[in-house]
């Protein structure tokens, strides 16, 4: 790969003429990533792009390993939430690219360091086993009632690092704020391990309400799953699933092409395709979900919510009494 | 007659002649060690030194700060309780199945020994997710439990027992892969001497019986132990909405808990969790103490105790009723869910199809190709394993000095280590083994081949000295006298007579290999995708069906590939040995 | 009283024995004698109750112990054994393996721990193991794990001891010794016991009755001088004590060795079959050694064995190969040399003992 | 020429060799002869070299071939052995038993499949396992595994058989047998052999030289009938062929014994160490009883033995206990009896043979 110029790729279209190989690293599902891998590829086949997909925490996990080990291999990553980056970013681990595309996009997805950016919108709503239940939440505070004590389920934030960012949102919210959590303990929600787990308890009926990311709901009820995506009214966490480049990238010019096709228009249309509310305006959203304007959004700094992360996590614990 | 050795010291005072070698080529020991630090344990030292330092300078700060917080304790203590309860349950059933299968007469052995197989190669999330539901408000317990009279409720899988039980019952079968042989090859004489001396049966068995196959025991539980020790699938999945949390998960809470001092705690528990393994293995060679060999026999499957044909048809179901509970309702549960388009679908004919195997089989390609890859990497391993934990085991048990005291415990840590860790650990070490000096392993499937066997390894070791200990060293002195060294001696003498224990390893090490996950989904690449990593895939997309589609074929796969083995195993009995 | 009815046992479709029938009375000594592999321990693991037979019964005193269908277990029988190859429990030391009955055998000490050591200590004494009492058997020399079996055995005073070739392992004076407190035993506890051996001295000097077998079979069963004197096969005349059967023809009382017509031999107490098959049993130490001369039995020396307190000859005759013992005292012969051979004088030998 | 210099054997604190030193012959037949526990197997397996000496050295024309820091391992060198405890593979049948030293010792048989399969074939017929060569051992009798363990060792004709009794559990037949092979195959390949044994009479009738050892020592070492006439120890007087040792003063050529002060015996060749100690060595024939009289020796039978061709009394006399050996044509006694006892007068015996 070739490294010496970093500005190029401004003029024309995206990565024209770009080669070598590129380390994607990403949390994305196995099908969603190879299929922007291949139409990347369809644009620029004479990149050679190697996935490495696992969950965003072994993602993390695996850089920061490689870090200690000396060396990064990955020169794009794609995980789940921002606060992941900021903390690549608090250690100088990313690049400083402002994609043209950005320009396109809602500026508070994007860094104005133009270390990442966003590339699709995820909400963490609520799932409802349709079995079971007949009137349908319409708020977070209704996992907090009565009628559904016991009966709901979320997603561990010690696990999940997309849990861990909901949480920070939604404690930072007047309306919700730490008492929600500690209602939610009151009426003796269920923690379990991650999104999937979820979605596996409430589709079975084993409960009945679960704290979800909105595509796996949609998508299973698609799929024939007995369950209903609900978006509370107070607004709904997002986490963008933003995508960077790593300093140390031994292909910088590809990278870069790559981050441009995944924000351009085709990119941002395939996401839809694979079932994710695009982040790029004027695209639709899948079946099922609903577009950036259709849905309120429960927003915080991103650098203050990797600050505290670690404080919150503790909070939580202590709250479930661990 | 009972064989000259006894198993520790006096060992090495007798077979003064092969340490003499040894003190001459005192320098291959060393050798050897620094090897196996390099391999086993040095990957591990630079996790650790990461709890030693902040900011480049060392520190104790992090020990402090993480042996202050009653969090780390209570872990420690969940801990203990987890491990040790599942270890004695994995113990007792192992125990049990094994002495079953290898004394009493049934009908339908093999068959059982394929079951009793099922709950290991099972994924752990397929069995936690299948109890879960058998336990369910709505499952066949609580239905069974409201026939009967008085306010009898299914127990709650979700609590330090729920975790104990599962994983006692997914690692019994390790307890009975050691075992079973090592019951086998007792000399029916002893018992017969125990008989003529007026013990019962059942004192026989705990004064004769047991303590003879204290080998086995020992290593099974040993390994059981430390697989409970870094399972992290079960107490996750079961512990978190229990607030359970033990050191496995709370490690793994550390390392993707971001912030700069992760990996640092998580290191420092790493050392807690080391310090848990080494003490079980350290107790398992005080158990292994008073162990002494045998004559060597032929292992003898006829079965010693024949029941009454009423007793032996209840014995069979009452094993089979709990067989088909463990084994193969986890199987169904999965077949089943594998079969319908989405969670939460009734079981309706009309829902059911077979387009997740299309799915996974036809338009996919991860699948196949993760499937040759795992395939290969799990002969690759099982070769290498064989060889080198032979050989292991054989200087272990021939020397049983410091040195590979020392080389023994080196090797047991990488597989007590939780996966994530261990896998962070091959990160660290294979990236830039020297600074500045990347050598192409990371990042290609040989880190994948180099972790595997690394981590499994120790399973071999084990699985041959376990056959080793039955070994009479007359039995090679007899071969030495007759002129046969190296590998003659090997290929005509000793491997025939460990041959059932070598491969209980070699399965063991093999089955692992294949469905090794953990470790695999930090270090696969492009290219080199294993079995684990296509599940865990489809499971984190939340594609469970086409998960369980992928897993039951697999685990079809096994139980083929384990029925094929056992007919050329029964043809080989009778053609090759002749046996009645 | 011990019955064995017609018993066979075969292993596959190996037959190791034959229809045997035996009896063993209270109290009784019995040797059992025969050459390797004719199915001694065999017998002995039928009597223990380790394998059922595979044809006929075993009772004891009217009640059937093993049969084909069931077998009373071992450690419902009184027993004690001592098994050919020791069968001794790595993981214990030799006093625990003394222990062992004495805390679980129908027979056990029930008097408490002060009574329970003591035992031991005794029986250890009495195969002089006390020394090692805390040796495992990977620690022991061959002859003591010998002794550690015995001493496990005999410690309870089983009412039946069984015995396979309990001393095979020892020296000869420790053998004497550990005979002697064997048939101590015997008087004192008035146990039955089966002693296999393959050793005839052995089973001569100690039995109240041999049973002599042979290929699965009994060949003869009967007090150790009947059965050295009056032997009822040619098995049994040349296995016990070594026998020359000299080939001939009986005339009434009267023995013609064909291999020196002229001469006439007189019947000493020979055995009914013997004689129809033209047969005359010599004891190797009935024949008498002489420098060759022309008339009489002539002979080549085959081979010499000295053996102490004799020398023992081996001597081709015609077709025949004969064993000679001749005392140290006597004129000394050389492998090769040639030799006369007469047979001695000694009528009062074998009929007045008979008669005993 | 193989020399064992100043060897001692420790087992963690016990020591179970003392300084042993001995030399084997090229050729030469050397039985070594003690009791239970004495350290031969231990001996044995230092020649093999499975271990090595904790002091010492083991050389074989001048090149070491084990010292406390290396030791050349027993596949380097051209040896046979048949372990006590018999160390057969529980894999192998009796054939491949056989075939396996044929295959792989140094001295393999190089020629051919149909050259092995005949030697296996003549090495299984020598030791009468023909019939059995597809058992495997778990299928044999106790001497037919022995047998299995004599014919491997000496199926590739090893330069140094080390043979641990390899015939305890024979019978006395069968046993005669095999020492004869033995002997044969020793004059055949002048193999040098080494035989542990614990019984004195095959030490005595197979060995060109006899080791007696006793505690981990060497007792004495000499060929047989010097050893039996003129023992060095009283260990080897009475551990060689039963001797009773008589108390009493020596006076020159002339002995009292202490128990009968009347009579005087004359040396019929005791050693000068029996002298100085004032004991007179008794051979148990050398002993007549008789019915007991006023005057004379007296003693009080304590045990009768039946031998067959000989009585053996145990005798109390005094303080010592006697065994006297004699004829079944002499008068009997029995347990009880008092009886007198005086020294056959026999002259030749011990001074003829040793000058022999
Ligand atoms: N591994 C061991 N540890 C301690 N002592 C031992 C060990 N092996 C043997 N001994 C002791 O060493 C001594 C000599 O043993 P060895 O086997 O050489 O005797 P042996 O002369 O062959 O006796 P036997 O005729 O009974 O076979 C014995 O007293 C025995 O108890
Ligand atoms: N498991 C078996 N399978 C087949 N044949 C067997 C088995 N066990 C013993 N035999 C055979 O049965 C016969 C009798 O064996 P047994 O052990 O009773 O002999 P033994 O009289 O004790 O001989 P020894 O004096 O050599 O110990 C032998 O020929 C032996 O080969
Ligand atoms: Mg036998
Ligand atoms: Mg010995």
């Amino acid at each position: 790969g070739s490294e010496e110029s970093g500005t190029d790729s401004k003029a024309g279209i995206a990565g024209e003429g770009v080669s070598g190989t590129l380390d994607f690293y990403t949390s994305q599902p196995d099908a969603d990533a190879q299929g922007l891998v291949d139409a990347f590829k369809a644009q620029n086949p004479d990149v050679n792009v190697s996935i490495f997909r696992s969950g965003t925490e072994e993602v993390v996990s695996k850089i920061q390993a490689e870090n200690q080990g000396g060396n990064i291999q990955a020169d794009v990553l794609l995980v789940a939430d921002s606060v992941t980056f900021e903390s690549f970013k608090a250690d100088d681990l990313l690049l400083n690219y402002k994609s043209p595309e950005t320009e396109s996009l809602d500026q508070s997805f994007v860094d104005p360091d133009g270390t990442y950016a966003g590339t699709k919108i995820m909400a963490t709503g609520l799932i409802v086993n349709t079995n079971d239940v007949t009137e349908l939440p319409t708020s977070w505070t209704d996992l907090t009632d009565e009628p559904t004590s016991g009966q709901a389920v979320m997603p561990s934030p010690l696990y999940s690092g997309a849990a861990a960012y909901n949480l920070g949102v939604m404690t930072r919210q007047d309306s919700l704020g730490w008492e929600f959590y500690e209602a939610l303990q009151d009426n003796d929600i269920t923690i379990t391990q991650g999104n999937g787990a979820v979605l596996e308890s409430v589709a079975t009926g084993e409960k009945k309400y679960g704290m979800i990311v909105d595509f796996l709901a949609a998508r299973a009820k698609n799929d024939g799953s007995p369950v209903e995506l609900v978006y509370p009214e107070e607004g709904v966490p997002v986490i963008t699933e933003p995508v960077g480049i790593l300093a140390n990238t031994e292909n910088e010019e590809a990278s870069k092409a790559f981050v441009d096709f995944i924000l351009s228009e085709e990119g941002q249309k395939l996401a839809s395709q694979q079932g994710y509310t695009p982040i790029r305006e004027g695209i639709d959203a899948p079946e099922g979900l609903k577009t950036l304007d259709e849905m309120t959004i429960l927003d915080a700094e991103a650098v203050e919510l990797l600050e505290t992360r670690s404080d919150d996590k503790t909070k939580f614990g202590k709250i479930f009494g661990q | 007659m009972t064989a000259k050795q006894p198993i520790d010291g006096e060992r090495k005072k007798r077979d003064s002649s092969f340490s003499l070698f040894f003190q001459r080529n005192n320098l291959y020991k060393i050798i050897g060690l620094i090897v196996i630090f390099i391999f086993f344990l040095l990957p591990v030292l630079r996790l650790i030194w990461l709890s030693f330092v902040n900011d480049g300078s060392v520190t104790m700060q992090y020990y402090t700060e993480v042996l202050r917080e009653p969090a780390t304790w209570k872990t420690v203590k969940n801990t203990l309780i987890v491990v040790g309860g599942s270890t004695i349950l994995a113990l007792v059933l192992g125990i049990l199945f094994s002495w079953l299968v290898a004394y009493v007469q049934l009908s339908g052995k093999r068959a059982m020994q394929l079951f009793i197989f099922l709950p290991f190669v099972i994924p752990s999330y397929i069995t936690t997710l299948a109890w879960t539901q058998f336990f369910s408000a709505s499952g066949p317990v609580t239905a069974m439990l409201s026939w009967l009279p008085g306010e009898l409720a299914a127990p709650n899988l979700y609590s330090m027992s729920g975790i104990i039980l599962l994983l006692g019952i997914s690692h019994y079968p390790l307890v009975y892969l050691f075992t079973v042989n090592v019951f086998r090859k007792i000399p029916r004489e002893l018992e017969e001497a125990a008989a003529t001396s007026g013990l019962s049966k059942q004192r026989t068995f705990w004064k004769v019986v047991l303590p003879l196959a204290l080998p086995g025991i020992a290593s099974g539980g040993l390994i059981a132990f430390l697989s409970n020790l870094d399972n992290f699938g079960i107490p996750a999945f079961l512990g978190t909405p229990a607030n359970i949390r033990v050191l496995s998960t709370y490690i793994y809470e550390q390392v993707v808990g971001f912030g700069p001092s992760a990996f640092s705690r998580a290191a420092v528990l790493s050392v807690i969790l080391g310090l848990i393994a080494l003490l079980g293995t350290v107790l398992q060679w005080f158990l292994l103490r008073r162990s002494r060999v045998n004559e060597t026999n032929r292992s003898d499957s006829t079965p010693r105790i024949y029941l009454t044909a009423g007793k032996q048809k209840l014995v069979e179901a009452l094993l089979w009723i709990f067989l088909l509970v463990t084994s193969l309702m986890p199987l169904i549960t999965m077949g089943a869910l594998s079969l319908i388009s989405a969670y939460g679908v009734p079981f309706k004919l009309e829902n059911l199809s077979l387009r997740n195997y299309e799915y996974v089989f036809m338009t996919d390609v991860k699948p196949m190709s993760a499937l040759s890859n795992s395939l290969q990497l799990a002969l690759f391993t099982m070769i290498v394993c064989l060889v080198l934990g032979t050989a292991m085991a054989y200087l272990r048990f021939k020397y049983p000095d410091w040195s590979t005291k020392t080389a023994e415990l080196f090797m047991t840590i990488p597989y007590a280590l939780p996966g994530t860790v261990f896998a962070l650990c091959m990160i660290f070490m294979w990236l830039e083994p020297v600074p500045g000096w990347n050598p192409n392993i990371y990042g290609t499937v040989w880190i994948l081949f180099i972790a595997y066997v690394t981590r499994f390894l120790v399973l071999q070791v084990r699985g041959s000295y376990t056959a080793f200990l039955q070994i009479d060293p007359s039995m090679e002195e007899a071969a030495r006298t007759s002129g046969a060294a190296g590998w003659v001696k090997w290929r005509r003498i000793l491997l025939p007579l460990l041959f059932p224990g070598i491969l209980s390893g070699a399965l063991l090490v093999f089955l692992m290999a294949l469905t090794e996950l953990t470790v695999s989904s930090l270090l696969w690449s492009s290219g080199s995708e294993t079995v684990g990593v296509v599940i865990f895939g489809y499971e984190q997309a939340g594609y469970s069906t086409y998960s369980t589609a992928f897993s039951t074929v697999l685990v079809l796969g096994i139980l083929l590939g384990g029925a094929l083995f056992m007919l050329l195993g029964k043809l080989w009995d009778r053609k090759v040995l002749k046996n009645k | 009283m011990i019955k064995v009815n017609h018993v066979s046992k075969k292993y596959g479709s190996f037959t190791a024995l034959h229809a045997i029938d035996l009896e063993i009375g209270d109290g009784e000594f019995i040797a059992v004698l025969g050459p390797s592999g004719c199915g001694k321990t065999t017998l002995l693991k039928l009597l223990a109750g380790f394998m059922g037979p595979t044809d006929g019964t075993i009772s004891m005193d009217d009640t059937v112990l093993a049969s084909t269908k069931h077998v009373l277990p071992p450690e419902k029988r009184n027993i004690g054994m001592v098994f050919q190859s020791f069968a001794l429990w790595p993981h214990m030391t030799v006093a625990e393996h003394v222990k062992f009955p004495l805390s679980y055998h129908p027979n056990k000490v029930k008097e408490g721990r002060k009574e329970l050591q003591a035992r031991i200590d005794k029986v250890l004494k009495l195969v002089g193991l006390d020394a090692l009492a805390e040796r495992y058997p990977s620690e022991l020399s061959g002859g003591q794990k010998q002794r550690v079996a015995l001493a496990r055995a005999i410690a309870p005073l089983p009412n039946l001891l069984l015995m396979d070739e309990p001393l095979s392992a020892l020296d000869v004076e420790l053998r004497m010794e550990m005979r002697k407190e064997i048939q101590k035993l015997h008087r004192e506890t008035k146990a039955s016991i089966v002693f296999v051996t393959h050793d005839q001295g052995e089973a001569l000097a100690i039995a109240d009755k041999i049973v002599v077998m042979n290929q699965g079979r009994i060949e003869q069963i009967a007090p150790p001088e009947v059965l050295y004197t009056r032997p009822e096969t040619e098995f049994v005349a040349t296995f016990v004590g070594k026998c020359n059967l000299v080939k001939g023809q009986w005339r009434g009382d009267q023995f013609v060795p064909t291999i020196d017509s002229d001469n006439v031999w007189h019947d000493l107490g020979v055995a009914d079959s013997f004689k129809t098959s033209g047969i005359y049993p010599v004891r190797p130490e009935q024949f008498q050694l002489m420098a060759a001369d022309s008339k009489g039995m002539q002979g080549v020396v085959s081979f010499v064995q000295y053996q102490g307190h004799e020398i023992q000859y081996t001597v081709e005759v015609g077709e025949a190969t004969w064993t000679i013992h001749e005392s140290v005292v006597a004129t000394r012969f050389e492998t090769g040399d040639v030799v006369g051979i007469s047979l001695k004088n000694a009528p009062k030998q074998t009929g007045t003992i008979v008669s005993n």
